[in-house]
């Protein structure tokens, strides 16, 4: 076995804090490496510093036996890696096409731009993954899950010798990403090195040929496909001392109703009909596009409806704003962080605090102490990993966003909470948390919509799940009804007739 | 259900308070400098009346760059500030002279136009849709275009009593307008920090679509940004033509890239979200700052742009230089 | 065909120019002040000189302060606000109190707005002559050196008239509608045509660009077919017009009158493009001035008072002491040059 | 398990292809609308001397407007041009008549220099992180100083025979400086949409951490748009000089935002990563068109402005009212 990818004394600190402490790492070709850890452990950064994106303060990389140049991705490139980055960084008003063939060249020319040929390229490029992505659309309208596989098919494209897959699969669905996986295992059987990083663990047990855990900086285990069961990642990730359980039961719904929809139309959508109860978890499961997302904003009255009624805890509700949600008692996780959700340059505090303002003003009066504690306060319950509350939010690992976003929602104690992919690139004890501070607000009687494309997920919480294709309501399955063939093949149904 | 999860490790750094902060000790730092060496290189520099002298001159410059900040921070921008104050200055003074309305009514008016321009861009930005841009470059054209027809070129003299003694009173010897702008300073202080709608403000600016799914009405801050701005440059107006004595529409040509130039150099961001009413105001005073030395320090008139220039530079190119170590890596 | 004959035009023969400015008084003034001078000391002395926006109209005025500075032996500086921005003329005019200088003379953007600071400067001793354009309105009255805006804007508008025959279209350029020069200037030239057969069909303004004087230059022929004259205001636009002039290939077609002598203006009234200029004497403002607030310094009020009083005239209320007005065509041309480069303006 | 994936996509949008474009449509139609009002409005207005006069003042708004689009397209703005243009004006025609150079090794020199100073520009932009606004804006000050600087308000006559035909040739009695602008259009046009570096242009602008991760040398393309934009601004005062014969220091006096208003109308994003050249160049028609039309229609000066301002409002709003239609919903 030869070894593609060689580091050694690798350092990275931001500010004071050493994000990055790995001493010597070797990675064969013909693996599928999977790296784990908590979200803020250094997995990104390694990756980073491993593809070029970012400067290490001190270590030495070599790709393929020659060294990198320290921070420099075209570089990296040159010796063969491609990466799907967390945060799939793509040029929002550019079509997908040129997305998918940026920095490259199609075509014979050097010089001149061959739309033809970057187009064909592209076409070819998006079947790698069998993707359906219009082309000359400006990727800023594709969905977030379309924007995935962009970027996933954009990294296959340059015929990667290493490959670096950093939550690649965390807005797909599961037929979706089976078929990243499948790709990812394909590459390594042709003698690639695949870096793959995830916290879907039933994943990476399906994909590792060795598994990677990182804490705090560090490597701290190095296990075998056989040494790998979920206790001894779950251990190995969150310490000795952690007990992470997932499995369990939602606490049973309280009595009356809190949410009724009747008839709900909106761009692409319904009519459709709901029920939400008291302290009820109501899942929104569905195939890409099928408009959950365009569901809960419209519930949020963030999408213009075009019909249909509500009623919100026996008041009627028709939201024009997301003002007058707020103000009636219902918050929205949206699914896309960077776009939907963070102020990326703003401390914490303001992200945490944001939608609780008004109720934590006095007047219009902001103590700043108030803030503070009341701050402090949530980012606990949450547990935000960060070093300050005055940090940029932008700073913090995706994971450790998520969780902040949570928290600004948790604060407004909402009577109706939505959720849009809600657990997207939390880490399992993270995603435990959020598990366990969804079902104690629904045992306080919050009622919970949540659109998810992990049906685990809805499985294990949802006590109902509403199945959506192309915006209409198929059918809702009871707790008792769940199996994944179930969700999948009602999902993959035609819809009601129009 | 066990889940005991790890608390994260105990905050190790300091980072954050003087994260943003650092933006200001450059500006301030500037300042310091600057007004030392001036006032070594000549007596009078630091003398009451110099002081005064660019009291107002800070008073026109820094309420223009605060409320042009309050769009700034929105992600906006408004390029009509100069215009504004002329139109405001002229319309002011034929209100009082012309039209023959009391001082204090003309002026009230004037402001009041100014607040009415300010609802107009912030409408036709959110509503229309139209980039702020573009917005106020047609005010920046059509408001001074409105101060020249409505005074046919000729400056309106003899505005009344109230207008003089705004120029020409001094309480503990600090000129009314400087007064006024550390009022302002205040308000705008308070305001951004310290209420809802202020920090709403920063959200808006930091990322629209967020504030807007987080609740905020983003339309009706956006509007209030415009507001603020235009009605300061309304209240620089009245300012400026009370120390002329005449309503004059030439007056504030360009002022808007100063104003900006005071914020951004401040630390205001000008993708929004970032800055603070401290670093604007002393943005300002480094402006004000060097103009008034180069005249005292004799430059020739030929050479006091290169000099102001070199001045900016060197101010900027040092900032960035000491800010450098703090966030290196980012690109 | 037409294009030969228009470029050899030469200029009328009807048209008297006059180069005597009032050089010869203003001469003798100067002498009786350093007579008076003599034997004081006037090291010590600190004066400014304040223009309206830095311009070439200006380096004739700033030669002469340098000239008189030199001679007396005094200090003087030249300031000008960039762009001519007004507000900025008034911090200028506030920092220069606060520096304590001894006096200055000044151009004032408008003369209303400068009263507040002028009047400040006055309280606190500081001696003030008006320059260019006249102050009125001051606390303490200040004397005028200079020529009035509104006669030169009417000599203007004589000339054109002599050029003209009496009847035809008129076109201006100017850099400013508001600059008070601009607008006296404008009126006499206006009110000198009052009731001929010329009709002024536009106004330009040009914001102080000379290349969008140009532009409109050439736009304004366009405009009008049939133009006869332009009067050009502000220095730059005498070769705005001339260059359009010349182009269109209606020199000696369309009658140009131009204020100021930039040195195309002149190349241009050499070859017969523009037929007159009216002129001003920067240089004795800039000279006399420094020697005027000098005096005021040393000999005080009233002995100043004493020395220029022969010299004075009474012009629009304002006491003024002329620095003349000339009226330069092809024929004086030589005349105008050579005296400049007596009076030691070098460029 | 085989199951049919994604949802057929939307099936409603051929908005695509013409997406970006239909930004474009808006300035081409204003551009129609208000030359056939004008010509109706005096016949002069269409006839071949005033198109060759508004040829030339074409080539002037058009060249800058070319040039700052560059960086405006990488996310970046470039106040400096103005004053660019004046320094590089003065300073061809001092390296001429005072230095003695020849007219052509004069005008390569001002070429030269404007390149460098967009270097400079670059460089500070990417090394140093100065923001673009604030690099520019310090040499908006500083190169109009020099300008004066070098004159010292005097402007430099006796400039050669290369410049004064630069200005005064036509071919088929299209103006040269026209051509030169036609021509550059063309250039833009096929580096913009028909080369690779052109598109990362874009993607730089677009999205500067996706150029970077894709390996594209983002540095390198900012710093060749300050290039282009800087050189255009140079090659605009030598155009500027010939036509006046003169090296003036007070030409052009805000003309940057002239230029970067031609470039915003014609649909040029100030966020970076959207605009083309056909629609900067229809946008710097429009505000020639506007402009040479107010003269000729005897429009008084006292209320040009105001029309100017109208004309643009009513352009815009029609605009926006019509680009609405096409992406409603999207807030
Ligand atoms: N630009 C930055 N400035 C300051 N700190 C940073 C920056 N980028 C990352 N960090 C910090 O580095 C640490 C490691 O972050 P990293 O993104 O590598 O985590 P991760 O393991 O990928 O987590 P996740 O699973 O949540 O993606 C975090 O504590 C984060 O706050
Ligand atoms: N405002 C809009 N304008 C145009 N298209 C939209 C809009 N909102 C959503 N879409 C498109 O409609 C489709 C369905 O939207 P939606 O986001 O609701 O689906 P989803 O079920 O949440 O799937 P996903 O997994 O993609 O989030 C997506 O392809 C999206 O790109
Ligand atoms: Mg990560
Ligand atoms: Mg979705």
């Amino acid at each position: 076995m030869t070894a593609l990818v060689e580091a050694t004394g690798l350092r990275k600190t931001y500010g004071t804090v050493e994000v990055l402490r790995v001493d010597r790492l070797s990675l064969a070709a013909g693996q599928v490496v999977a790296l784990l850890g908590e979200n803020g452990a250094g997995k990104s950064t390694l990756v980073r510093v491993l593809t070029g994106a970012t400067a290490a303060d001190a270590g030495r990389v070599d790709l393929a036996g020659r060294e990198l140049r320290n921070g420099d991705p075209a570089h990296a490139q040159e010796l063969g890696v491609a990466t799907v980055s967390q945060e799939f960084p793509l040029v929002g008003e550019m079509s997908t096409a040129e997305n998918l063939m940026l920095g490259r060249r199609a075509g014979s020319g050097r010089v001149v731009f061959d739309r033809r040929a970057t187009e064909r390229a592209a076409a070819e490029v998006l079947g790698l993954i069998g993707a359906d992505v219009l082309l000359d659309q400006p990727v800023s309208r594709l969905s977030v899950a379309q924007q995935q596989l962009v970027e996933i098919a954009k990294a296959l494209g340059r015929d990667p010798r290493v490959l670096v897959l950093d939550e690649p699969t965390s807005a797909l669905g599961p037929v979706e990403s089976r078929r990243v996986l499948r790709v990812a295992r394909d590459l390594a059987a042709q003698g690639r090195a695949v870096i793959f990083i995830g916290h879907r663990l039933d994943e990476v047990r399906e994909i590792a040929d060795r598994v990677l855990v990182m804490r705090n900086g560090r490597l701290v285990a190095d296990l075998s496909p056989e040494e790998a069961t979920t206790g001894a990642m779950i251990r190995a990730m969150a310490g000795d001392e952690a007990e992470v359980l997932v499995e369990g039961d939602p606490p049973r719904p309280g009595a009356g109703s809190v949410l009724t929809v009747r008839g709900l139309e909106a761009a692409g959508i319904g009519p459709l009909d709901l029920d939400v109860g008291r302290g009820e978890i109501l899942g929104v499961a569905g195939l890409m596009g099928s408009g959950r997302s365009r569901l809960v904003h419209a519930l949020m009255g963030a999408a213009r409806t075009t019909g249909g009624t509500m009623t919100l805890a026996g008041q009627p509700y028709a939201p024009r704003h997301p003002a007058d949600a707020v103000r009636a008692g219902v918050g929205l996780v949206p699914e896309d962080r960077k776009r939907q959700s963070l102020l990326p340059v703003a401390p914490v505090r303001w992200n945490i605090s944001l939608a609780a303002l008004p109720r934590l003003a006095r007047r219009s009066w902001l103590d700043p102490r108030a803030e503070r504690t009341f701050t402090e306060d949530v980012r606990k319950s949450v547990k935000v990993r960060c070093a300050t509350q005055e940090q940029p939010i932008g700073t913090l690992s995706g994971g450790n966003q998520q969780r902040a976003v949570f928290g600004r929602w948790f604060a407004t104690e909402p009577r109706l909470l939505l959720l849009d992919e809600p657990t997207r690139g939390v880490d399992v004890g993270a995603k435990a948390e959020i598990y366990h501070l969804v079902e104690s607000f629904a045992a306080r009687g919050t009622a919970v919509v949540i659109a998810s494309s992990e049906l685990e997920e809805l499985m294990r919480l949802a006590h109902r799940t509403a199945v959506l294709a192309r915006g209409r309501l198929v059918t809702t399955i009871p707790r008792s009804g769940y199996s994944k063939h179930a969700l999948m093949t009602a999902a993959n149904s035609e819809g009601a007739a129009p | 259900m066990t889940t005991s999860l790890t608390e994260p490790p105990p905050p190790r750094v300091a980072l954050g308070g003087t994260f943003l902060r650092g933006k200001e000790i450059g500006v301030v730092g500037a300042v310091v400098v600057v007004f030392a060496v001036f006032a070594l290189a000549n007596g009078n520099f630091a003398g009451v009346s110099n002081l005064q002298t660019m009291g107002v001159d800070l008073a026109q410059y820094g309420l223009l760059a605060l409320g042009v900040s309050f769009v700034i921070i929105t992600g906006g921008i408004d390029l009509s500030v100069g215009s504004v104050v002329a139109l405001s200055g002229v319309w002011s003074a034929w209100l009082n002279v012309h039209a023959g309305l009391p001082d204090v009514v003309a002026i009230a008016l004037a402001l009041v136009t100014g607040a009415a321009i300010g609802v107009v861009h912030g409408l036709s930005v959110t509503v229309l849709g139209v980039p702020p841009f573009v917005t106020t470059l047609v005010t920046l054209v059509a408001a001074r275009g409105a101060a020249l027809a409505l005074t046919e070129g000729f400056p309106i003299d003899g505005v009344g009593e109230v207008f003089t003694s705004i120029a020409q009173y001094r309480i503990a010897s600090v000129p009314v307008p400087t007064l006024l702008f550390l009022g302002a300073c205040v308000l705008a202080w308070l305001f951004l920090e310290r209420t809802y709608q202020g920090r709403q403000l920063y959200a808006v600016g930091g990322n629209a679509e967020a504030a807007r799914l987080a609740g905020i009405r983003t339309r009706r801050r956006v509007v209030l940004a415009y507001v603020v701005s235009s009605t300061c440059a309304a209240a620089v107006g009245v300012l400026v033509t009370a120390r002329l004595t005449v309503g004059q529409p030439s007056i504030a040509t360009g002022w808007e890239l100063n104003a900006i130039a005071a914020a951004v150099i401040g630390g205001v961001g000008l993708a929004g979200g970032v800055g603070r009413v401290l670093g604007v105001a002393f943005g300002a005073i480094l402006l004000v700052l060097i103009n008034n030395g180069l005249v005292i320090l004799h430059v020739s008139p030929y050479y006091q742009q290169i000099v102001l220039g070199a001045v900016l530079a060197v101010a900027v190119v040092t900032d960035r230089l000491r800010g450098r170590g703090a966030e290196r890596d980012r690109r | 065909a037409d294009d030969a004959a228009g470029g050899t035009g030469a200029a009328p023969v009807d048209l008297e120019g006059s180069t005597a400015f009032n050089d010869a008084k203003l001469g003798e003034l100067a002498g009786a002040i350093e007579t008076a001078l003599k034997g004081k000391d006037v090291s010590g002395v600190r004066v400014a000189m304040v223009i309206n926006s830095p311009s070439a109209y200006w380096s004739e005025g700033r030669a002469g302060m340098e000239n008189a500075a030199r001679k007396l032996g005094v200090q003087a500086n030249f300031q000008a606000p960039a762009g001519g921005d007004l507000n900025t003329q008034l911090s200028i005019l506030d920092t220069l109190r606060a520096d304590k200088v001894d006096g200055y003379t000044i151009s004032a953007v408008d003369p209303a707005a400068v009263r507040g600071p002028v009047g400040a400067a006055q309280g606190e001793g500081i001696g003030v002559v008006a320059i260019d354009s006249p102050l009125s309105g001051t606390p303490k009255p200040t004397v005028y050196l200079g020529t009035p805006n509104t006669e030169a804007g009417r000599q203007a508008g004589e000339a054109m008239k002599k050029l003209l025959g009496g009847s035809g279209k008129v076109a201006i350029l100017t850099g400013s509608l508001t600059a008070a020069n601009a607008i006296q200037r404008i009126a006499g030239f206006t009110k000198a045509l009052e009731g001929s057969g010329i009709e002024i069909v536009d106004t330009l303004n040009d914001d102080a660009d000379p290349s969008k004087a140009l532009s409109n230059a050439q736009t304004a022929l366009q405009a009008n077919p049939d133009l006869t004259g332009m009067y050009t205001v502000w220095s730059y636009d005498g070769p705005a017009a001339g260059q359009a002039v010349k182009a269109a290939g209606k020199a000696g077609k369309v009658k140009v009158v131009a204020d100021d002598a930039e040195p195309k203006t002149v190349e241009f009234v050499r070859d017969g493009t523009i037929q007159a200029m009216v002129l001003q004497r920067p240089y004795q403002q800039g000279y006399l001035g420094v020697y005027l607030l000098t005096a005021l310094k040393v000999l005080g009020e009233d002995a100043t008072a004493a020395l220029l009083k022969p010299y004075l005239e009474d012009q629009d209320g304002a006491t003024t002491l002329s620095s003349g007005i000339g009226l330069v065509t092809a024929k004086n041309l030589t005349t105008y040059l050579d005296d400049l480069v007596k009076l030691g303006v070098t460029s």
